[in-house]
């Protein structure tokens, strides 16, 4: 009978079973859920989200909490696993009984578990990049998300092409979800944006060397500029392979090299390169009167002294959804869900570090374009392209 | 017709030939006998007859039939059965359910009846359970039936692999070196074994280095040396042959 | 009773039982994964626990299960079963395919190849994206029979529960049968079944074939309960997951693998509060346990239970 | 041409890398028949563990060998604490004992050393060498040259040396080499040891060329096994060869065929290698002898 013995122990420590979990809603703490890929090959996104959320909720904490309670928050790491992330979602829902869901810092993770929040009717805000995870916002009453969709980051390069007159583009993308959305954007918007795309490159990203991919960009007919998705190490590889084959087609990537670490990693090959951004990575280079500045910068201070780390601008994710979510509770004067998810859909001129956001009924990205800005790597620092 | 027969069997490893030219056969009946000093080829040939190794070059009949390009196992399903010089039991099954795999070629098999539990198979197994408890006994193990093959001493694995082959109701039992290195009285019961077998109507070639054993047992002898036929007969015929008391005389092998 | 029976009806007990314990819709859905998964680890089991074959490419066939029908249903709109048929139908076609030229391997180069074919198709998967999706996964259609969606946990409890039960009954008939047998020996020693008259390869391609079965119905099963999938499900890491928990919890050990999974698929649900200890934690389990546990957690814990009885 | 070249470059780059790693393999494989699944962590710890020395002052040199050491220590730790204890179980066993081990690893270099990914500065510049018109960087150069040495050194190692020797008995035959009184237990442990060092030396010299974080590990480990696989285990030389033919494959199919596949190539020559050449190029074809 020793069989029964393990699996009734295990279970029993598993699940909880002697806690008492059930807690009288309302005036214990409020409750934030999340779940984020805080290790694996999405820790990018998921370890800078994960530590601005503990610090901001401190924070909060300390200066008196929200609505008189203080915030509870409650990390999982789902490893960038979707399986793993619905699980705790369900455990966050279930068992912690969460006010509110933030987290997934991926796509997938995101749309793992869309269908469980709607049946839940809990608000969830969505730190993944794809516009599905909010459209069609009808399918999506309870889903919001943070970030610039990635099909903005890639307009972005295009507007910025088109105006130094590129219109032949020759696209190097990695094989995670993050790269590859970026890469499907990019072929799909090239028609409407009269772009060609002209090359197409893959690379996994635990390569070690993207010479071959570039080089046949290098010897591809007629490509006039560069597009790079991805990130992580492999970015400042491919950046660092560029610059040793000497080639000279300006250079773009997407939003995922928004971090110090891709032009340290690149030892000099990042230098010139564009790249879209919100305005928290380059906000020194605002002007004073822009109302994100003062916010980004102090963003920036805190993570640094916290964790002696720079900011990259998905952490600035997470603090905007945070924000968002606080403010939701203010105004809804509760932590009811319905409330709070009316809240949250008519949060209006809220200024994050990611921009400004303004939700509504149809729009459940609410950030205005204007902040996401083209950024160009300058004697080793991000600056703002003016 | 013999029930076993090799034509110019040859066998080379690497520049090295193990096996020249033999032609041997096997009439039903009798107890038969391999000698031949160490490296005569002795374990070479068995292996070729059950089909491990492939000829380089010659032909194996089984009752006229040519199985010379069949698969071990086909063949065992022809009846032929073996035990090994270095035993080769199924450490992770008990005493009874490596008798039991013995029976496997009488046994449906298949897979998808197995695992639906088909009554036909249910039926063979309560027989073949009962079979081999029959067979345990034969070879004086009964008492061994629940025990893991990998706790047993030398001497029961011995009787175990016989009985195993048994099992499979062979027309051929083949077994290398029964009674290396047993003691006296295992000598003793493995001899009583192998006739008992024999008795039972079952043909047997051994290859077996204990001459007194051999000369006791075996009605008919093949001596090889250096993969050569040197000589074959009844026991009284090989001990008077000349060739073979010098080879075995040579290497210091003395009967 | 027969013996063999005896660990069913314990498994079928707890499955009965568990619902009482199970507080909220959490609980159920980490039961039905740990269901799910010992469904993969019962099949998994026949081949490495019995047969004595590695393999580290399973996710394989767990990915594709999952894939091919919600692909089937999504694309082509054809009815649930049909397209859970298919799919049975395409792991097992190329379980069959790939079975002997592999299996003819043994040991490290046995683990590499199989390991070799799983990273191939969780690469196809994730490059494949107008087809799959991509990374980012694909949403799964509910599983319909007739005008009747099969969702919730409480249903897929029962589902899987049912089919967990029904799973293990199939393997427990087939272990103790000449045809387990002969897996059992082949294992033991492959020239020795091979004298015995015992098909060796083709036992080997059968084990494969159906270990793979199980793997791609427990990959359908999750995808439809789930209502979602993604490549990670077929990858390299789902694969060595699979393999560790039948070690962990005992080759050769049906309910042994089923504890194995358990534990395994509690473990991250248990060790997220150590939060950046949890992989150092993770690790020192894993080696802790098989270091001092070697045959698995129940075939160890058994042996321990006979001795200590036999000494009082 | 120039094309070819600098596919060429690539590849044989990227194949020095794996010969490295692969090295590590077939030396714990040659005396205790053991894939060490955690290989891959050793390169990622001698590359961090540098990382790690330089920024608190070390300078790179002293740095490199202190990682070194650490790395063996590790390694010799693996063996003494993980492997002994458990040297009769069964192979599938040690496989998950590997993987425990490299997830443990993993996870205390995340704690040690961050998520972040680091390079280190190349040993002799940044500026490509131009070959035919095809470029290759001077670390490339250090990548295989120092991959020629060590295969040379082990040659020797394993050739002219009583300890040397002492291995290769102890890999073709446990019991009898114990029997004319080699300590087997120290023959383990130096492999272990020398094996964490070659991968921490591979992890220092691939640094500047891969960047390393916690996890380079995981694939870097993969690769070096498939190459070990594709020249036969416990072949000094077939891992070389085996580090070489996956690394060129990978660079020739991406520049001639495509690079939506790059990364499945090795495991595709893994599977012909094996269908035609069931012990790899240069393994040994054993017989069962019964």
């Amino acid at each position: 009978m020793t069989q029964r013995t393990v699996i009734a122990a295990a279970l029993a420590a598993a699940l909880g079973l002697a806690a008492g979990a059930a807690q009288a809603q309302g005036q214990g703490p409020i409750k934030i859920g999340s779940f984020l890929a805080v290790t694996g090959g999405a820790s990018f996104l998921g370890d800078p989200e994960a530590k601005t959320l503990r610090l901001y909720v401190e924070r909060i904490n300390k200066s008196g909490g929200v609505l008189g309670r203080q915030l509870q928050l409650i990390v999982h790491d789902s490893a960038g696993d979707a399986k793993q992330a619905a699980t705790f979602a369900k455990r966050l829902i279930e068992d912690d009984k969460v006010d509110i869901l933030i987290g997934g810092s991926t796509t997938g993770e995101t749309m793992a578990i869309v269908k469980m929040v709607d049946e839940a009717e809990l608000p969830f805000l969505s730190l993944g990049g794809a516009s599905v995870i909010v459209e069609p916002v009808k399918e999506r009453k309870w889903v919001f998300k943070t970030p610039h969709s990635d099909r903005l980051a890639v307009q972005k390069v295009y507007v910025d092409m088109k105006a130094r007159g590129l219109t032949a583009v020759a696209i190097i993308a990695g094989s995670g979800g993050f790269d590859q959305s970026c890469r499907k954007n990019a072929q799909e918007l090239a028609p409407t944006m009269g772009m060609r795309v002209v090359a197409d490159e893959t690379y996994a990203p635990t390569d070690t060397d993207v010479t071959p991919q570039l080089t046949k960009i290098k010897n591809a007919a007629g490509v006039q500029a560069v597009l790079g998705c991805g990130f992580g190490g492999i970015t400042s590889i491919t950046a660092k392979n560029y610059k040793q084959l000497a080639m000279t087609q300006p250079f773009y990537f997407n939003h995922g090299v928004g971090s110090k670490q891709f032009i340290t990693g690149a030892a000099g090959g990042a230098e010139g390169i564009r790249l879209p951004a919100a305005a928290l990575l380059v906000a020194a280079d605002l002007p004073d009167s822009d109302p994100q500045k003062k916010p980004a910068l102090e963003y920036a201070a805190a993570y640094k002294a916290a964790f002696n780390e720079d900011i990259s601008t998905f952490g600035g994710h997470a603090l905007d959804a945070l924000l968002i979510a606080v403010d939701a509770f203010k105004r809804a004067g509760s932590t009811d869900k319905k409330k709070v998810r009316d809240a949250i859909e008519s949060t209006k001129g809220l200024i994050g570090v990611d921009g400004i956001f303004t939700f509504s009924a149809a729009d459940h990205n609410g950030l205005d374009e204007a902040s996401f800005k083209m950024v160009v790597v300058q004697n080793g620092e991000f600056r703002l392209l003016k | 017709m013999s029930l076993l027969e090799v034509r110019g069997l040859t066998r080379d490893f690497g520049g090295l030939r193990a096996l020249d030219d033999l032609g041997y056969a096997v009439a039903r009946g009798p107890i038969h006998a391999v000698i031949g000093p160490n490296g005569a080829g002795k374990t070479t040939l068995f292996n070729l007859i059950a089909g491990i190794y492939v000829p380089t070059a010659g032909r194996i009949l089984i009752d006229g039939q040519d199985v010379t390009a069949l698969p071990t196992w086909r063949r065992a399903r022809l009846g032929l059965a073996r035990s090994f010089q270095n035993l080769q039991l199924f450490e992770n099954m008990s005493g009874l359910d490596n008798v039991r795999t013995g029976l496997h070629r009488h046994e449906p098999a298949s897979l998808l009846g197995a695992m639906l539990a088909w009554p036909a198979i249910r039926r063979a197994e309560r027989a073949g359970r009962k079979r081999a408890e029959e067979l345990l006994a034969f070879v004086g193990l009964e008492a061994w039936a629940e025990v893991m093959a990998e706790a047993m001493p030398y001497g029961v694995l011995k009787r175990l692999e016989i009985a195993r082959a048994l099992a499979s109701e062979p027309r051929l039992l083949m077994l290398d070196e029964p009674a290396a290195g047993l003691n006296a009285t295992e000598k003793g019961e493995i001899d009583g074994l192998i006739r008992k077998v024999a008795a039972a109507g079952t043909t047997v070639v051994l290859v077996e280095h204990d001459m007194k054993l051999v000369m006791n047992l075996a009605e008919r002898i093949l001596v090889l040396d250096h993969g050569r036929r040197l000589a074959e007969g009844t026991p009284a015929e090989v001990r008077a042959d000349p060739a073979v008391a010098r080879a075995y005389l040579g290497t210091g092998h003395a009967a | 009773m027969a013996s063999r029976h005896r660990g069913l009806v314990l498994l079928a007990a707890v499955v009965l039982a568990l619902p009482w314990f199970l507080a909220n819709k959490f609980h159920f859905q980490v039961a039905i994964l740990i269901g799910l998964n010992a469904l993969v680890c019962v099949g998994l089991n026949l081949l490495i626990g019995y047969a004595g074959q590695i393999s580290l490419g399973h996710a394989a066939f767990f990915g594709l299960g999952a894939y091919v029908p919600a692909l089937l249903v999504d694309k082509l709109r054809w009815d649930s079963s049909l397209a859970l048929a298919a799919g049975l139908a395409a792991v097992g076609l190329l379980a069959f395919a790939v079975a002997r030229p592999i299996l003819r391997l043994k040991g490290h180069y046995l683990a590499m190849a199989t390991l070799g074919l799983g990273i191939i198709v969780a690469i196809v998967i994730n490059r494949e994206l107008d087809l799959t999706g991509g990374p980012d996964g694909m949403s799964v259609r509910a599983y319909r029979i007739g005008d009747l969606r099969l969702r919730g946990e409480w249903t897929w409890y029962w589902i899987t529960g049912g089919t967990l039960v029904l799973g293990v009954w199939l393997a427990q008939n087939l272990i103790d049968s000449p045809a387990g047998r002969a897996l059992r020996a082949l294992h033991g020693s492959e020239v020795a079944a091979e004298s015995l008259g015992i098909d060796v390869a083709g036992f080997k391609v059968k084990a494969f074939v159906i270990s793979a079965l199980y793997a791609g119905l427990a990959g359908a099963m999750t995808a439809h309960f789930l209502q979602f999938v993604t490549p990670i499900e077929a990858g390299f890491l789902r694969s060595i997951e699979f393999v560790t928990m039948v070690v962990l919890g005992g080759m050769a050990s049906t309910l042994g693998v089923v504890v194995g999974a358990a534990i395994l698929t509690l473990l991250p649900q248990l060790l997220t509060g150590f939060h950046d200890y949890e992989h150092l934690v993770l690790g020192a389990i894993l080696m802790g346990m098989m270091i001092f546990l070697p045959k698995g957690l129940v075939p160890s814990l058994a042996a321990l239970w006979t001795r200590w009885r036999a000494q009082s | 041409m120039a094309e070819f070249l600098q596919f060429l470059f690539a590849g044989l780059t990227s194949g020095a890398i794996y010969a490295l790693v692969a090295l590590g393999f077939t030396l714990i494989y040659s005396s205790s028949h053991v894939i060490n699944f955690a290989q891959g962590e050793f390169v990622m710890l001698g590359g961090l563990a540098t990382v790690g020395l330089l920024a608190a002052g070390v300078p790179l040199l002293p740095a490199a060998l202190l990682a070194i050491v650490l790395t063996a220590a590790a390694g010799i730790a693996l063996e003494k604490l993980a492997i002994e204890p458990a040297r009769n179980a069964a192979v599938v066993t040690l496989i998950i004992i590997t993987i425990g081990a490299s997830i443990l690893l993993r996870g205390a270099a995340q704690l040690i050393w961050g998520k972040d990914y680091h390079r280190l500065p190349a040993f002799t510049g940044e500026t490509p060498l131009e070959i035919g018109g095809a470029t290759l960087l001077p670390q490339s150069l250090w990548v295989i040259g120092v991959t020629i040495l060590i295969v040379l050194g082990l040659r020797w190692f394993f050739g002219r040396t009583l300890l040397g020797k002492a291995v290769l008995a102890t890999s073709h035959n446990r019991l009898a080499a114990q029997l004319v009184g080699i300590d087997i237990g120290f023959v383990l442990l130096l492999s272990y040891g020398l094996s964490a060092a070659l991968g921490a030396l591979a992890g220092i010299l691939i640094a500047p060329i891969t960047l390393t974080s916690y996890t380079v590990g995981t694939m870097l480990g993969l690769k070096g096994f498939c190459a070990a696989i594709v020249g036969g285990l416990g072949s000094g030389a077939g891992a070389v060869v085996g580090g070489l033919v996956v690394g060129l494959a990978e660079a020739m199919a991406t520049g001639y065929v495509s690079s939506a596949y790059k990364d499945a190539v090795a495991f595709v020559i893994i599977l012909v290698v094996l269908v035609f050449m069931p012990s790899g190029l240069f393994g040994r074809r054993g017989t069962d002898r019964v």
